[in-house]
């Protein structure tokens, strides 16, 4: 399986750590609502299909990305920076890709 | 007679004489040869027995798919077990050996495996060997009696025990066009896609390119089909855009096109050269890929159909056109299709003599009956062979009439005299890595075969063009037309290519007859090494096993080292006669990875023998110079003692962690995790990160934190130095540092991408020694310049800059050994000549170098945590460490670490133990409140680490406890039965020494 | 239908092997059952056989989605074994292989459950204090361990390295001599041949595709072989949860789906007896009957139900095989497989009423299911009979990760590619 | 100035080895710079730590993931977002770069010792490499100068292209004397020689 990082190109999954379910959010660090804590920590979306969801190009250029992939058939539709501020350092078209 | 070598003709080198031994016989045979082909040419016709009858078999095919003629390569030692005779490349010096037999092949013992006949029909041991209900043979025992000797009866070869001394490599390329198979179809896809100037990689799993155009007797531009292949293969040999990669079998067919295939370096070498390797595997991730996989021929089921002698055409063919090798001297041919026509010929012209030709179909074509003409064979239209005669050895078979539609045999059989029946039940293409690809195969009534589907329905990552047989397209033309269409394809090309070659071919229409099983008297073999008949398989249907997982399951169909290549559709079809439906509506197999049997050293690449880099610290060499005894840390290795002549661990560890106590220890503490943690928020980041405050470090000071993980959990734990406004250097324990530095990444790029931090692993940046003791500030005084050392300079927890030996660097005061202690810091490239300058300045104070056991004891001693007691279940409250929970600020962890679960007052807790028996404890005891040795019982907790304390001069130990606290002062016992190690102990505070710390704030 | 045995396999001989009957009918669903199992894999079985022979329930229906035996019961390495770390898990396990000591009787199927024990090798001093903290943790529930040395091993096991070369030396193992192997299709077809002849009916290529629901609560399924009807529908479908519980509109649950490949080699003569495990990394092994090496290692690491994996985990089992047994180099990897696991949050099972009125779930296996199917189908049944659990599934509940309840015998945290 | 030690030392057997008979095909050496730097910017800043990188080294780096361009004496390449690796001969590049790169356009981490270089050149370096890293080695895919992140297991690697056939790549210090060992044996088939 190759995930195509914004920064380094397409790279084999080996380079990546998997972070999981893409959709959690993290409740306000002081809230008080453990239903919303709960729901982080531990429930996840497990789709049989399209699946959004976090990795990190760890044997990379480390960034986060995330990554909508389908489950059934491992096709990847996309990836992006998980820090949208990182878009601007997106490997440009006219570069070779590895 | 028998099998022999032709006067002329094949591919093979008649100038090279080649000697090796088979089963201790010396042979010889030519440079080209395979062992299947070099013994056929001696005239050798039995190559193995079959896994549960044990019954003689002879060479089936000429390839990879062989399920017969299975042996064992010796080299010395090391042995390769299973491999087809079909597919080794013999050399001098080779030596095979035949296997799954006792005392020979000749005479297997085994063979009255056959005896047990209808009894041992598929799935019979589901039915039998459960033994008594009671009794000594009860439970699993009577199996495990009788399982004891039907394993040594199974399996096929052996596996050595002896280091292979062979090189295995990996091999990471890319390409825009992988071509698999080097047929004529594969050549002209790769021609066609290297003219278009695409990367290119040609791989065939064979040593010579060409697939059947080596043994197919056409003429391709008016020239013999192999003089076209040896002209394309030099073109593509010239071009710098184009691999070419012989011997080389792509077995696996991964996401996003990313092939796996294994590349035979110099197994058909006496000996590889210097630094070559045996196996390399090609990892190859390929824009578009051309699957040129060609099919494979299927036999016929009859009885007798496994007789040695009894062979599929095509393979005959191989023999005669490439290797020159005669499989019979009167041979005769039992077909359903028009190809095995082609192979008569070709046999009669090699100068064989072809007797009959028993085809099933009632009506042949003028073409067919020109052919066997040519042959000079006897036509049987409308026949079958019903038997097969002789011993090892066929002597003749036996034809009758046979109604193709209703298969009803009439009339007599007759007899004819024949050393060699060549069968052709038709074609499968060879659609495996398609398959692989996620790609459903689809039925072709017509072909009687499962072809690749339509490109369109193919899975989204994994796009291939497939061109002749594979496609179903059995014939040269066609291969050469559709092989440039896939390179042109492939390579994104377009344009109006040159005309294409011309072919001259034997003529014959690719549709086999709908005929795949003679049912007769007799033992009709589907799966010929795993012995599944006919009627194993109407068993199965029996017994409704009849999905076509569950008939591969029940009777093993397919499940041999051939992956039923040649079995699997006939199988099918038998079911689907005895479902009464059509084959498709059985099923069919998914095909996974791999194509055929991979060694496991290739796989393993340039890992075996190296599983994991060495992490060594800046002084390790001066550790093993210095007498160290290694410990392996995750990757790294660290001193364990550093012992001396005649001492025990025991001994090396209590000396030097008294004498640390005593005077002064240094120990080597680079591998702690460092991550620098840089930016305007950094502060404020770790404040969140950990559970105590560290914006209110002041610059110049260090602090001791703890982590928690989401879930409320403690995590992990070090002290983090603050070296400047924004800038902080903290460390992790050496286990958990890629683990923290991930979990700190994570969090800026995902949960607070607005912090202005940065983090960086910095842990080989620096060399680290902890010197600690009475005497260490004494020692640092002696070599520190630049800084003073004393109190005021550098109380508890400061840190400062000076030099030692003239490098820079940096001292934090901070203790793990509880004694007054110091962690120096410099470039790691300075580390040996830091901790020499060290050990020299210490030696007037009685320095020792101490190693992690007795960092281990001292630490024990203090009754600080590590990851024994951070597993992943504790809590900071069961570690006591309740009093670094900031209450004043969210930080990871705080939301959920108060849930019940977590607050339970039966957790287990962090306690010391004493041992009242003032004997060793040993690590991972149980804690019990009373004693049952013979039948243990009741732990309340464990020992997480233990050592004899000089300090204290007992036994102790940590430990976790339930309800631990509350137990201080109370006794317990330890309940050790793995190791008979049972005995009282003190429950009491892990601050075993100097609670009040009183030595390390000096 | 006829008992199995050594005299009726000579009988049918005699008979040409003419008269065995299906081992389970294939009958045509009813309009309604007392109980439905979602799920024709081991634990359906297993849940099914248990409610008709322990609580007399029979009228009861497994649906299957494809071929039955089709999940992981027939994509798994063989292993059983009780070897846990937590006592919640041990007792769990080890009534799991009390079950199986007796199952090839109790089916009346050779399962071939082979007692020939389960070694975890230990590579550095600690690691071999945590192996003694887990099989002291398993004596003092009754079950068998004990500690081994190299010497020891290097005489069960010859082929193993234990010489001090190795880059992760053996320092010694724990042993569970009653762990072992068990033919994995075998326990399927036995419960299933079992269930059968107890009047469960058993319906193959019968896909659930919604729930009935009378308000909140589950009253049956709409299959692709049309309405069923149920007093109770309990769902054991393993690596499918999610897609099955979504069906019911349950969106998240503490489970992920991942990958997990296994391995086999070709036949060998006998190679090693037991199941053998690394410690250094992720990697067991043990031998079939037929010969083959029967292998692997992690999860691919990520959500997945295409039963296909990638070449990172190949690669890396294979190295770690070849770290222990260097002899094996060129044995040859015959065939691989993916199986679709069920990760929960802790590493440990569910087993439960709920989370719906009128449904029940059992699911959470990891990839450590097959040797759970007695036990697990044991204690579903007695769940969804009783309307409680069992003492030894009473700890595998849905609210305890909420609760921080968890059950965590790795100790990784919410993290399910790291269980 | 006390000489740093490498972490090759032992290893480090200068000649030529391997399948040389025929000709050495690869040469492998540790370039051993005086300073190594990684600099990373905030976002939005990452053309003003460019330019700071113009000031202290004179080089221009150019637009894009992973450029880089090489000097001889100094290298510099971006490896991840907004992030970049600096080496000199000389020592004291952190030094000159926490003048110029102010904590409004980010951090300098000097990694001068925690990371080798090593050099691995000759017609078969990209064969060689290959057989570690997953990576496109080719010229057009890879061009001279640009840098790229990756690993080869546990070993993360940064590789600069700074030859048509010469790669520097930078290694953590620990993991120096394994790969170097393994670099070594992979080069034996083709003949290489240490320098």
């Amino acid at each position: 399986m190759l995930i195509t990082c914004p920064y380094c190109g397409p790279r084999d999954v080996i380079e990546f750590t998997y972070q999981g379910d893409g959709n959690r959010e993290r409740p306000d660090p002081a809230s008080q609502n453990f239903e919303a804590w709960n729901a982080y920590v531990y429930d996840r979306l497990n789709p049989a299909g399209d699946h959004n969801e976090i990795w990190q190009h760890s044997g990379g250029c480390r960034a986060h990305l995330r990554v909508v992939r389908n489950t059934l058939t491992h096709e990847i539709s996309s990836v992006a920076f998980v820090r949208g501020d990182h878009a601007s350092a997106a490997r440009r078209k006219a570069e070779g890709q590895s | 007679m028998s099998p022999r070598r032709t006067d002329t003709g094949g591919r093979i080198d008649r100038l090279k004489t080649i000697r090796f031994t088979f089963d201790g016989v010396a042979y010889t045979g030519h440079a080209g040869d395979t062992l299947a082909s070099a013994l056929l040419a001696k005239g050798v016709t039995l190559f193995g027995r079959s896994f549960k009858y044990h019954r003689p078999r002879g060479l089936l095919t000429a390839g990879v798919e062989e399920p017969n003629a299975l042996v064992t390569v010796l080299k010395g030692e090391v042995r390769e077990p299973n491999i087809p005779a079909t597919m080794v490349e013999i050399h001098d010096g080779l030596v095979a050996i035949s296997q799954n037999r006792f005392p020979s092949l000749a005479w297997d013992i085994h063979a009255a495996n056959q005896l047990g006949g209808k009894i041992l029909s598929a799935g019979f041991y589901y039915k039998t060997f459960m033994g008594p209900v009671i009794g000594p043979l009860k439970g699993t025992r009577f199996w495990m009696f009788c399982e004891h000797f039907i394993r040594r009866a199974a399996g096929l070869g052996s596996a050595g025990s002896a280091k292979d001394p062979a090189r295995y490599e990996r091999m990471n390329a890319f390409c825009d066009v992988l071509v698999v198979g080097s047929g004529p179809a594969g050549l002209m896809a790769a021609k066609a896609a290297a003219d278009q100037g695409a990367r290119v990689i040609l791989a065939d799993l064979e040593p010579r390119f060409g697939g059947s155009a080596n043994w197919s007797d056409e003429t391709i531009d008016g020239t013999p089909a192999t003089d076209w292949v040896r002209r394309t293969v030099a073109q593509l040999e010239g071009r710098d855009n184009v691999r070419l990669l012989p011997r080389t079998t792509v077995w696996g067919y991964y996401d996003n096109n990313t092939l796996a295939a294994l590349e035979r370096v110099s197994d058909h070498k006496e000996q590889p050269a210097k630094g070559e390797p045996r196996h390399r595997y090609w990892a190859i991730r390929a824009r578009s890929v051309v699957l040129a996989t060609g099919a494979f021929e299927r036999p016929l089921v009859f009885p007798g159909n496994d007789r040695p002698g009894v062979m599929l055409a095509h393979a005959a063919e191989r023999y005669a056109n490439e290797f020159g090798v005669l499989p019979g001297d009167r041979i005769a041919l039992f077909t359903n299709n028009d190809s095995a026509y082609r192979a008569a010929v070709a046999l009669k012209k090699a100068g064989a003599a072809v007797v009959a030709i028993a085809d099933v179909r009632p009506e042949l074509s003028a073409e067919m009956r020109s052919l066997a003409t040519e042959a000079e064979a006897e036509i049987f239209a409308g026949h079958a062979v019903v038997a097969t005669e002789g011993g090892k050895t066929l002597s003749g078979i036996k034809v009758q009439r046979f109604d193709m539609v209703t298969g009803a045999l009439t009339g007599d059989a007759r007899s004819i005299h024949a050393d060699c029946l060549l069968m052709s039940g038709g074609w499968s293409p060879t659609i495996h890595l398609a398959s692989q690809a996620g790609a459903k195969a689809e039925w072709d009534a017509a072909r009687q075969a499962f072809l690749p589907p339509k490109p369109t329905q193919q899975w989204p990552t994994q796009q291939w063009i497939g061109a002749g047989a594979f496609t179903g397209s059995f014939s040269t033309v066609e291969a050469i037309a559709e092989g440039r269409a896939a390179g042109l394809a492939a390579a994104g090309g377009t344009g109006t290519p040159a005309a294409l070659p011309i072919v001259e071919a034997v003529p014959g229409e690719p549709d086999p007859a709908p005929v795949f099983e003679i049912r007769a008297k007799g033992k009709s073999f589907v799966d010929f090494q795993h012995d599944v008949t006919a009627e194993d398989v109407r068993l199965a249907h029996r017994e409704g096993f009849v999905s076509v997982e569950h008939l591969k399951r029940y009777t093993t169909l397919g499940m041999a080292t051939d992956q039923g290549k040649s079995s699997n559709v006939p199988g099918l079809a038998i079911m689907a006669e005895a479902l009464g439906k059509p084959i498709p509506e059985v099923g069919t197999t998914r095909f996974r990875p791999p194509f055929a049997p991979v060694s496991i050293g290739s796989l393993a690449a340039e890992r075996f023998g190296d599983l994991k880099p060495e992490r060594l610290t800046p002084m390790h060499d001066w550790h093993v110079d210095h007498g160290a005894t290694l410990y392996s840390a995750g990757l790294w290795y660290r001193p364990m003692i550093y012992g001396h002549a005649g001492e025990t661990v025991e001994q090396a560890y209590v000396r030097e962690a008294r004498a640390t106590r005593e005077s002064a220890g240094i120990v080597d503490v680079s591998t702690l995790g460092k991550i620098a943690v840089q930016g305007p928020d950094a502060a404020a980041f770790l404040d969140r990160v950990y559970t105590n405050m560290f914006s209110t470090l002041a610059v110049g000071k260090a602090r001791y934190g703890l982590m928690l993980r989401e879930d409320g959990f403690a995590f992990d734990d070090g002290t983090t130095w603050r070296l400047g406004e924004q800038d902080f250097l903290m460390t992790t324990t050496t286990a958990n540092a890629g683990k923290v530095m991930q979990h700190l990444e994570y969090f800026l790029d995902v949960i607070w991408p607005e912090l202005k931090v940065h983090v960086t692993s910095v842990t080989d940046e620096w060399a680290g020694a902890a010197i600690g003791g009475p005497k260490a500030r004494q020692i640092l005084a002696a070599c520190v310049t630049g800084t003073s050392v004393d109190n005021a300079a550098l109380p508890f927890m400061g840190i400062v800059h000076g030099e030692i030996a003239g490098v820079p660097v940096m001292i934090c005061r901070l203790s793990f050994s509880g004694e007054m202690a110091f962690e120096v810091y410099c470039g790691a490239g300075h580390g040996t000549h830091v901790w020499e300058a060290l050990i020299e300045a210490g030696k007037p104070f009685g320095l020792v170098t101490y190693g992690l056991e007795a960092l281990g004891t001292m630490r024990i001693e203090k009754g600080h945590v590590t990851g024994a007691e951070i597993d992943g279940r504790t809590t900071a409250r069961d570690l006591h460490l309740d009093w670094m929970l900031s209450k004043k600020k969210p930080f990871i962890g705080s939301a959920m670490m108060d849930r019940e679960g977590l607050v339970a007052s039966d957790r287990l807790e962090l306690v010391g133990l004493i041992a009242l028996d003032n004997r060793p404890l040993n690590g991972g005891s149980h804690i019990v409140e009373e004693i049952d040795e013979a039948n243990p019982h009741g732990s309340i907790g464990h020992i997480t680490a233990c050592c004899y304390s000089p300090a204290l001069g007992k036994h102790i130990a940590l430990a976790l406890v339930k309800g631990g606290k509350a137990r201080h002062g109370t006794r317990a016992h330890v309940s050790d039965p793995l190791r008979s190690r049972f005995g009282p102990v003190e429950i009491v505070s892990n601050h075993f020494y100097d609670p009040e710390g009183t030595r390390m704030h000096g | 239908m006829a008992e199995y045995s050594a005299l009726s396999l000579l009988a049918n001989a005699l008979k040409g092997n003419k008269d065995w009957k299906p081992a389970w009918r294939k009958p045509d669903p009813k309009a309604s059952y007392d109980v439905i199992i979602i799920g024709g894999g081991g634990h359906g079985l297993s849940t099914a056989y248990y409610l008709a022979k322990e609580h007399g329930i029979s009228n009861v229906a497994v649906l299957e989605k494809g071929w039955l035996g089709s999940g992981n019961v027939g994509r798994n390495t063989t292993a059983v074994r009780s070897n846990y770390l937590l006592p919640a898990n041990t007792r769990f396990y080890e009534h799991s292989m009390k079950l199986w000591e007796n199952l090839s009787h109790e089916l009346n199927y050779n399962v071939m459950f082979s007692q020939r024990g389960c070694l975890n090798l230990a590579h550095t001093p600690a690691q071999f204090d945590d192996y003694a903290r887990r099989g002291n943790a398993m004596r003092h529930l009754g079950v068998d361990a004990e500690l081994m040395t190299p010497a020891e091993i290097k005489r069960l096991i010859p082929a193993l390295d234990i010489s001090d070369r190795a880059r992760f030396p053996v320092v010694g193992g724990l042993m569970q001599r009653r762990a072992g192997t068990a033919r994995h299709d075998a326990v399927a077809w036995g419960y299933a041949r079992g269930a059968d002849r107890r009047g469960v009916d058993i319906i193959e290529n019968c896909e659930v595709t919604g729930f009935l629901r009378d308000g909140d609560r589950i009253t049956g399924v709409t299959t692709s072989r049309g309405d069923i009807r149920a007093k109770k529908v309990a769902v054991a479908v393993a690596g499918s949860t999610g897609r099955v519980m979504q069906l019911a509109g349950v969106e998240t649950m503490p489970i992920e789906s991942h990958v997990l490949q296994a391995f086999v080699t070709e036949s060998l003569k006998p190679f090693i007896d037991t199941v053998v495990t690394f410690g250094m990394g992720h990697f067991y092994m043990s031998q079939s009957d037929k010969g083959g090496l029967v292998y692997g290692g992690d999860i691919d690491g990520y959500n997945s139900y295409a039963q296909r994996g990638n070449l990172p985990i190949v690669d890396e089992v294979m190295s770690e095989m070849l770290a222990l047994f260097p002899g094996l180099a060129r044995v040859r990897m015959l065939r691989s497989w993916g199986g679709v696991c069920d990760m929960s949050m802790d590493g440990s099972p569910i087993i439960t009423t709920g989370p719906l009125p009128g449904m029940y779930l059992n699911c959470g296996w990891c990839y450590g299911g097959f040797k759970a199917t007695p036990a697990s189908g044991w204690c579903f049944a007695w769940t969804i009979a009783k309307d409680e659990p069992h003492d030894f599934n009473a700890a595998f509940t849905l609210d305890r990760f909420h609760r921080g309840l968890v059950i965590d015998d790795k100790g990784q945290g919410a993290n399910p590619r790291l269980h | 100035m006390v000489e740093r030690q490498s972490p090759l030392e032992p290893e480090f057997h200068v000649g030529s080895h391997g399948n040389f008979e025929h000709g050495v095909e690869i040469l492998l050496t540790e370039t051993r710079p005086g300073s190594i730097v990684q600099l990373a910017a905030w976002p939005g800043e990452e053309k003003k730590l460019m330019a700071a990188i113009r000031t202290v080294t004179g080089l221009a780096l150019p637009d894009g993931a992973g450029g880089g361009l090489s000097d001889g004496v100094k290298s510099v390449f971006g490896f991840a977002p907004g992030k970049f690796t600096v080496a000199d001969d000389a020592e004291g590049l952190a030094a000159a770069f926490a003048k110029v790169v102010t904590p409004d356009i980010g951090t300098v981490t000097d990694l001068s010792h925690g990371r080798t270089a090593i050099r691995i050149a000759g017609p078969k370096a990209e064969w060689v490499l290959a057989k570690f890293f997953a990576i496109d080695f080719a010229l057009p895919a890879f061009p001279i100068g640009a840098g790229r992140s990756t690993a080869h297991h546990d070993v993360f690697a940064q590789i600069q292209r700074t030859g048509s056939d010469q790669f520097d790549i930078h290694v953590f210090r620990s993991f120096a004397r394994s790969f170097w060992n393994a670099l070594c044996h992979a080069s034996e088939e083709v003949g290489y020689e240490v320098q």
